[in-house]
């Protein structure tokens, strides 16, 4: 470990901890996933930096969006992010996240992944390079540093949006609300 | 063989038009109601192997084609018999508005999610048919998306880009 | 008197520090033999400092109340088990108690994930408690063979009985019961190719399946503790113990990297296979030894 | 001590023709009769009285005695018989026959006082069969499967009965007294094969009753289909009857001397006994596991644990003397407490099937705690009660020279686990199913009784120097060693054991742990629904792992454990039926008929003993 | 008695792949099996519709993430069918050493796949980063390390770079140099046997009625592959054998892989070998304004799944009319794979699931 690191270990050791100690969720939604076996696996290593697939979103604080996203993946994925707990991080893989990249005119992917989840930083590309990864990865270090990544707080604060936003596109969904919304408390009081 | 068997055909069913496109295709098209005489008489014959169901969406005409593609397995686990390359493409046409046609998953077993998919993006009904449940689809579309009067460009402006980008209350 | 105390409170602070040491040299060494560089060192502290610093569901009250009773009754057994010449509670129940409070661990987090109601969880207790007692009967035996061969039940006076002769993995008859723990060892650890309770891809990651933040954080201090325990018990019924902390950690360690090895180069068993592995040739030889031991007795 | 058989038996059928009155005086009345009984009891404690009931009964006196021995079964006796009939109350208000139910249960009490007080082989006999029936009566309350469950027991008891009284009445033949202690005086000098076969005739007896493999067939059914309350005595107490008679036999008439001596015979027929109990510990500990009707898993337990008792009893060591009778309280303790917890659940669910039960924690926490207590002590968990009888159990058999058998009573214990934690699991963890989302908690009456019951099970796992100084004290009067016993455990050179320690240290460890996840970052709570399924939503009711729980130990061990003696008395019953059958077509068939046959057969037993004199 | 319904997928370690299956359970036993595609769907063949005949090549590799050669061969083979272009004979030998990298390198991905499911992180390992020296090579060759777009109709887009033919053979060699490590740590581990025999078992006859190709239709004894049975590119032009193993359970499948891929190792050195000089590329008209005769062709290559076929219909527009591929995986993933898992064990599903070598973009499309 770098000296000059202790001092900020010792100043922020949630920070750092939540830096060093990525854990990815595990979930292929794209394409983009083919690069993620080389990423953590022996010609690039992620695990250098603490980055490791774990089996459960309730074990992981990072979310890798891994390509285009349709709408039965957007269910999905929408359940995962809400199980798991804060701070959690995500990151939106490839192109097709960003605005649909080549399916953007595909009746069956959504185009802006940011009006359904928060997304804290994207690796454009497509797909991205590993080395493309792990500079994603060390923008998002930077991003923690700067309390940036503030992706589950804006969750949090604009729920009643991005709930609005997931029902209008898929219809009720299956799981209660995760936070007390305002539209959901005008609801109960209607 | 090859010759044989486009004589067979040809005297078994004699509404059968069969044309060999190129060395390897042969393209058989049939009226809707023999082609599950045909499909099982050209399963005995040897092309014991259903490749793909198909659909295709003749608007202008009005109707939908069903394709099968049939092609043989081997005989036996050593030897080619030369027939193996054979591509036998089995045509139909059925009316587009309201469209439906009887299952062949009685005479192949593997046609059971071709149909289902045919049925769930073409909106072809398949009589007979023991799961014509959803197979890929989340939302319900009100033309099945692969029609030719399904705009999927259109569709995408009406939808998606009417989903609002997250305001940011505060600032 | 405040011997014992401090001994009362530094053991368990050692056994996690070893543990957590374990869980790094861990991934560090299975990242060598993958061709890779691996973690830092000291990457499951930052793990663990990261999941509590994360919060955490809870599912209620017994799904704390497991996990400590978990977490308590390993720190607990590390009083009862000599760490070196270090054992403070030696006159408490010997043997017999650490065979108890060992049940402590499963028990608490079987607690646990039955309340989080995960039926991954639940297949992984059926798993782990199945394979619990497909180990149990190679290590009664063996434990009794060491127990019946020093007539005591203390696992002080054991250390003491190898020290003053020799180790009782190569004395006569308790070498069959310790040839019998080698080949158990690795799933008393829970390691692969006895990794079944665990198996991510299978289940999900089993018992932990609903445990994240601080929860994830004692699950892994208590994986961690259990390593350390096991393989103590190990050295202390047949390497012979030792007289000062620097050599008993060595011989912990050199077990540990040999396990660690045969983990790299197995991939999981069901846990039918493992039962009846572990139900084949160490139960036999183990049977054997007890047999030898009685007869010798 | 006549007051107490007065009380008890008088009580009986006082509350009976109260009930005629009203339920809420029979209710009042069966209380203060069994509370009264357990303070007469307590009364009696170290005195040792004696009586004479009855002069001349068939040219014998019916006499009474209390010893130590006596008084420690009397009180667990009274003990658990007051919390049951308080566990009653609700559990059997509303139901038919509930007068009939509350009579039985206090005869049935008293008959079991009766026993551990009866002074003389007689008097012994006629209570055991006051006992005996009565327990019939109350097995088959319930009717349908009940009754079938109840012939079971009765036929196999009265096999039992009447090869004792067959024993005894040879004794009598022999040495014309049926007390006790001249008894004991005069076997001694006895030829040990005599001695033997009496001794085997009575201990057949015993291990119907305490269900000993292969006797124990009898059993599941049994406390399954009994009313939890009676289940719970069942388990907790009657079936010990048959301990109680094995200690008689084999300390007071034999003696413990010549039992572990190393005479031949007698180290044969100890041989058998510790390998019949150790057969009992092992096959239904693993017969449990497999069941799916929360009260027969418990019957198997009840089955195994009994195996415990008599394999610390016949092993012959103070220390085994001490765990038997240690884990024979225990066992009332933590057994009752199962049986009543599961009675809760039952009477508020009207189901103990355990695959549709599920996640009643939420609903039921009191019951859960206890139950949770309940199967600490039944796996030996430090710090309950059953953790230090079976301490000294292992202790005595590593340390005498038994590995094997020590084994195979550990291995026993891991089948507890197996089978506990499914009974904790399949009922108060997991999903909850939506037609129990209103249970309501039990009601207080047994929340009571589940209260003081956990509290006894962890107050004598914290203190058990209390009843093993008084378990001391009686081995001590059978003249056995002394043990060096300290209020928090054993003190001794090769192994003590103290549980001040061990609580301190748990304690301790346990408050930093549960100070550490307080302290830290603060936790969601969330429901049950919200769980991990791979991205999608739990399928609600659908998302429960509960049927076929150790699915794959099952396919490995299923064939082994078969409960072959069942099947062979089942087959046995049906060859005796086409017997009588045959014999019908001689007599015309009518009950009377039977009775002779039994007459018939008890007279040429008797006969033969009488004839022989020696055999 | 309560069901028991687990979601194996879409988010779950042992799935490679977006793609679930939900099991109904009793016990640790899987009663019914119900797989649950279209995590995955894009419409592909309505996007193509709308795009040019050449613009679509982008599109079509993306429907199989591992071997994306294949779908562009199948597409290009079809074009080239209704457009009538010759392919120059190079031409014909860069593809197929191109597509039998393109098999070694999915084959690899596969055995990290199944490796990683059995829980074995070191083999796992040592084959992805194999894969990944396989992937240098298209990245010199194409410039993609992915997505390489490479065979055109009438050809390949460039022909080898200058010391290409080296580059294949020093990473071939230290590739195969592997192959004994794998050997004696996987292929011939007690534990895999132990695991990977018996498990997803299905006969001759059965895997014909069910439309199987690929090694699963190989590992029950049937010597039947597209690039033997109707050969295209320069298959027909070396000598080379098919492996095949007769027992039809996953310890077959793996070894056939094993097997397939050190025969695709030995073809790829034949065709260096013996491969012309020329010309590799036919070049087509102005792709926006290329125009194909009205018709409709089938072609079909064989993938390392199976057999890969692309049926292409044109009404004489720029743009296709209608596209449908058939793919592998269709039948394997769908209707084989439930039969296999009926009466399986929970700890086998992914086992199964793996060793039929399923790619879930594939049946989505």
């Amino acid at each position: 470990m770098d000296r000059n690191k202790i001092g900020k270990w010792l100043k922020q050791p949630a920070k750092m901890a939540n830096k060093y100690s990525l854990n990815a969720v595990y979930f292929c939604t794209g394409c983009g996933i083919i690069e993620i076996p080389p990423v953590i696996t022996a010609r690039w290593d992620a695990e250098r930096f603490g980055i490791i697939p774990v089996a459960t979103p309730r074990q992981g604080n990072l979310f890798m969006i891994t390509g285009y996203v349709s709408l039965k993946t957007l269910r999905a994925i929408i359940r995962t992010y809400e199980q798991m707990p804060d701070p959690k991080y995500t990151v939106g893989f490839g192109s097709c996240p960003i605005n649909g990249g080549m399916y953007w005119d595909s009746y069956n992917t959504i185009k802006h992944l940011d009006r359904y989840i928060p997304v804290d930083g994207w690796i454009a590309g497509c797909m991205p390079r590993p080395e493309a990864v792990f500079i994603g990865v060390t923008h998002l270090w930077t991003l923690i540093e700067k309390d940036m990544a503030n992706g589950y707080l804006r969750y949090r604060e604009h729920y009643d949006q991005y709930r609005g936003n997931q029902e209008k596109l898929l219809g009720k969904l299956d799981w209660p609300p995760l936070y007390a919304t305002g539209i959901a408390q005008k609801e109960i009081a209607a | 063989m090859n010759e044989g068997l486009k004589e067979k055909l040809e005297k078994a069913f004699p509404h059968a038009a069969i044309t060999s496109m190129r060395d390897t295709d042969y393209v058989v098209t049939a009226d809707k109601e023999s082609v599950l005489s045909l499909l099982a008489y050209v399963k005995d014959a040897g092309f014991d192997h259903l490749t793909l169901i198909s659909c295709v969406d003749w608007i202008d005409e009005g109707e939908f084609e069903l394709v099968y593609i049939l092609s043989p397995y081997m005989k036996d686990n050593e030897q080619i018999s030369g027939n193996e390359k054979i591509n036998l493409i089995l045509k139909t046409r059925i009316a587009r508005g309201n469209p439906a046609f009887q299952t062949v998953t009685h005479i192949f077993e593997n046609a059971e999610p071709y149909e289902r998919e045919l049925h769930e993006l073409f909106g072809v009904h398949f009589e007979g048919h023991k799961r014509l449940i959803p197979l890929f689809l989340e939302r319900a579309y009100d033309i099945p998306p692969f029609r030719k009067d399904f705009d999927t460009r259109r569709y995408v402006k009406e939808v998606f880009d009417n989903i609002p980008a997250i305001q940011d209350i505060k600032a | 008197m405040v011997a014992t105390v401090a001994q009362c409170v530094l053991l368990p602070v050692l056994g996690i520090v070893i543990g957590l040491f374990f869980l790094g040299l861990y991934r560090k060494i299975m990242a060598r033999l993958h061709w890779r560089y691996g973690p830092p060192l000291i990457q499951p502290v930052i793990d663990i400092l990261r999941l509590f610093f994360q919060g955490g569901m809870s599912h209620g009250a017994v799904f704390d109340f497991g996990l400590v009773l978990s977490l308590a009754g390993a720190m607990a057994i590390i009083l009862f088990i000599p760490f070196a010449q270090w054992c403070p509670l030696q006159g408490s129940g010997g043997m017999l108690v650490i065979l108890y409070l060992m049940l402590l661990m499963p028990l608490g987090t079987a607690l646990s994930g039955g309340e989080a109601a995960n039926p991954n969880a639940s297949i992984g207790i059926s798993r782990k408690l199945i394979l619990a007692l497909g180990y149990e009967v190679p290590l009664l035996l063996i434990l009794l063979s060491v127990m019946s061969y020093y007539s005591t039940i203390s696992i002080v006076d054991i250390v003491r009985g190898q020290q003053a002769s020799v180790w009782a993995l190569f004395s006569w008859p308790l070498a069959l019961p310790g040839i019998a723990y080698i080949l158990i060892l690795p799933a008393v650890l829970g390691v692969r190719p006895f990794d079944t309770t665990t198996a991510p891809q299978e289940i999900s990651s089993g018992p932990l399946v609903e445990y994240g933040g601080k929860y994830l954080a004692f699950e892994h201090i208590i994986h961690a503790l259990s390593l350390f325990l096991g393989i103590s018990l190990f050295v202390n019924l047949f390497l012979g113990g030792a007289a000062n902390p620097i050599v008993f950690f060595v011989k912990i360690l050199v077990v540990f990297v040999a396990c660690v090895c045969i983990n790299a180069v197995f991939p999981r068993l069901r846990i039918e296979q493992a039962v009846s592995y572990l139900w084949k040739w160490p139960t036999a030889i183990a049977f054997l030894g007890l047999v030898v031991v009685s007869l010798v007795k | 001590m006549q007051i107490i058989l007065l009380t008890s038996f008088g009580g009986a059928f006082a509350t009976y023709l109260l009930a005629k009155i009203s339920s809420r005086l029979r209710d009042v009345c069966a209380v203060i009769v069994s509370g009264l009984l357990v303070v007469f009891v307590a009364l009696l404690y170290n005195k040792t009285p004696a009586a004479t009931l009855i002069p001349s009964f068939v040219g014998a006196p019916l006499t009474v005695r209390l010893n130590m021995l006596s008084w420690f079964f009397a009180i667990a006796i009274v003990v658990v018989g007051f919390l049951s009939i308080v566990f009653s109350f609700s559990y059997i208000k509303g139901k038919e026959r509930a007068d009939f139910y509350y009579l039985m249960m206090l005869l049935v009490n008293a008959g079991m006082i009766g026993i551990v007080l009866s002074a003389d082989l007689l008097t012994f006999y006629i209570f055991w069969e006051i006992m005996s029936w009565g327990a019939f009566l109350l097995i088959s309350y319930n009717r349908g499967p009940a009754l079938r469950a109840g012939m079971k027991y009765i036929v196999m008891s009265v096999i039992g009965s009447v090869v004792m009284l067959a024993g005894i009445l040879s004794l009598y033949a022999v040495y014309e007294t049926f007390v006790f202690s001249e008894l004991a005086g005069r076997i001694a000098s006895a030829s040990p094969a005599y001695s033997l076969a009496c001794a085997s005739m009575l201990c057949i007896a015993f291990a119907i009753k305490n269900a000993v493999v292969p006797l124990h067939t009898w059993l599941p059914d049994a406390h399954s289909e009994a009313p939890a309350p009676f289940s719970a005595v069942l388990s907790g107490i009657l079936i010990k009857m048959g301990t109680y008679g094995l200690i008689l036999v084999l300390y007071l008439f034999v003696g413990v001397k010549l039992f572990i001596s190393p005479t031949y015979v007698w180290r044969g027929f100890r041989f058998v006994l510790l390998v019949l109990a150790s057969i009992t510990i092992l096959v239904p500990s693993f017969i449990a596991v497999m069941q799916n009707d929360a009260k027969k898993v418990l019957a198997w337990s009840s089955i195994a644990q009994a195996g415990y008792i008599i394999l610390g009893i016949t092993f012959g060591t103070t220390l085994g003397f001490a765990a038997g009778m240690f884990h024979f309280l225990n066992h009332a303790t933590f057994k009752a407490l199962l049986f009543f917890g599961i009675g809760a659940v039952e009477y508020r669910t009207k189901t103990r099937d355990l695959n549709s039960l599920g996640g009643l924690l939420k609903r039921m926490p009191i019951t859960f705690i206890a139950v949770l207590v309940g199967t600490c002590g039944l796996i030996g968990i430090p710090l309950t009660n059953g953790f230090v009888s079976k301490w000294l159990l292992y202790k005595t058999l590593i340390l005498e020279g038994s590995p094997f058998l020590a084994f195979i009573a550990l291995i026993g214990t891991w089948g507890t686990i197996l089978y506990g934690y499914k009974l904790l699991h399949h009922v108060f963890l997991g999903q909850l199913p939506e037609k129990y989302k209103n249970v309501r908690k039990a009601p207080a009456s047994m929340q009571f009784v589940l209260i003081i019951l956990s509290l006894a099970v962890v107050v004598l796992g914290i203190l058990p120097g209390i009843p093993l100084k008084l378990i001391n004290t009686i081995a001590v009067s059978m003249g056995m060693d002394s043990m060096n016993i300290n209020i928090f455990g054993i003190a001794s050179e090769t192994g003590a054991l103290n549980t001040v320690n061990i609580l301190s240290v748990l304690a301790a460890a346990g408050i930093v742990v549960w100070i550490i996840l307080k302290a830290s970052k603060k936790s969601t709570r969330i429901s049950q629904e919200d769980n991990y399924a791979a991205g999608a939503a739990i399928p609600a009711e659908r998302y429960s792992y509960t049927v076929d729980f150790y699915n794959p130990l099952y396919r490995m061990i299923r064939r082994y454990l078969r409960d072959i003696f069942d099947e062979f008395y089942y087959w046995i019953a049906g060859r005796v039926q086409a017997f009588s059958d045959m014999v019908r077509r001689l007599y015309v068939g009518d009950v009377g008929c039977y009775a002779m046959y039994i007459l018939l057969f008890l007279s040429a037993l008797i006969l033969s003993q009488v004839w022989w004199r020696v055999w | 008695m309560r069901e028991l319904e687990l979601y194996f997928g879409p988010q779950h370690l042992g799935m490679v792949g977006n793609f679930s299956i939900t099991l109904k359970a009793e016990g640790d036993r899987v009663l019914k099996a119900t797989a649950n595609p279209g995590y995955l769907h894009r419409g592909f063949e309505k996007l193509m519709e709308y795009r040019t005949w050449i613009q679509n090549f982008p599109l079509v590799c993306r429907i199989n993430v591992v071997e994306p050669d294949h779908v562009e061969m199948a597409y290009a083979m079809a074009v080239e069918k209704l457009a009538g272009i010759e392919v120059p004979e190079r031409a014909q030998y860069v593809r197929s050493i191109y597509l039998e990298l393109a098999r070694v390198g999915s084959h690899l991905f596969g055995l990290w796949a199944y490796a990683n499911m059995l829980g074995f992180d070191t083999v796992a390992q040592w084959a992805m980063y194999h894969r990944d020296l396989v992937l240098d090579l298209f990245e010199e060759l194409t410039g993609g390390r992915v997505y390489h777009i490479y065979i055109w109709p009438g050809g390949v887009r460039r022909d080898f770079p200058k010391g290409f033919k080296d580059k294949i053979v020093t990473t071939l060699h230290s590739i195969g140099g592997c192959v004994p490590d794998y050997d004696a740590a996987f292929f011939n581990n007690a534990i895999f046997h132990k695991r990977a025999s018996g498990i997803g078992k299905i006969d001759q006859r059965r895997a014909r009625e069910l439309g199987a190709t690929g090694q699963v239709l190989r590992a029950t004894g049937m010597k039947y592959d597209v690039r033997k049975v109707a050969p295209y590119a320069a298959y027909d032009k070396v000598e080379w054998n098919v492996p095949v193993r007769s027992d039809g359970d996953a310890y077959s499948r793996i070894w056939v892989v094993r097997d397939e891929m050190i025969e695709s190792v030995h073809m790829i050195f034949k065709l260096l070998d013996c491969m012309p000089e020329g010309e590799v590329f036919n070049k087509p008209p102005n792709p926006f304004k290329w125009k194909i005769p009205r018709g409709e062709a089938y072609a079909r290559c064989e993938s390392s799944r199976g057999e890969f076929g692309a049926y292409v219909v044109s009404n004489g527009e720029d743009k296709p009319y209608r596209v449908h591929f058939r793919t592998p995986s269709y039948p394997h993933g769908l209707i084989i794979l439930e039969k296999l898992l009926e009466n399986a064990n929970i700890a086998d599903v992914g086992n199964t699931m793996i060793s039929l070598y399923v790619v879930a973009p594939e049946i989505d499309r």
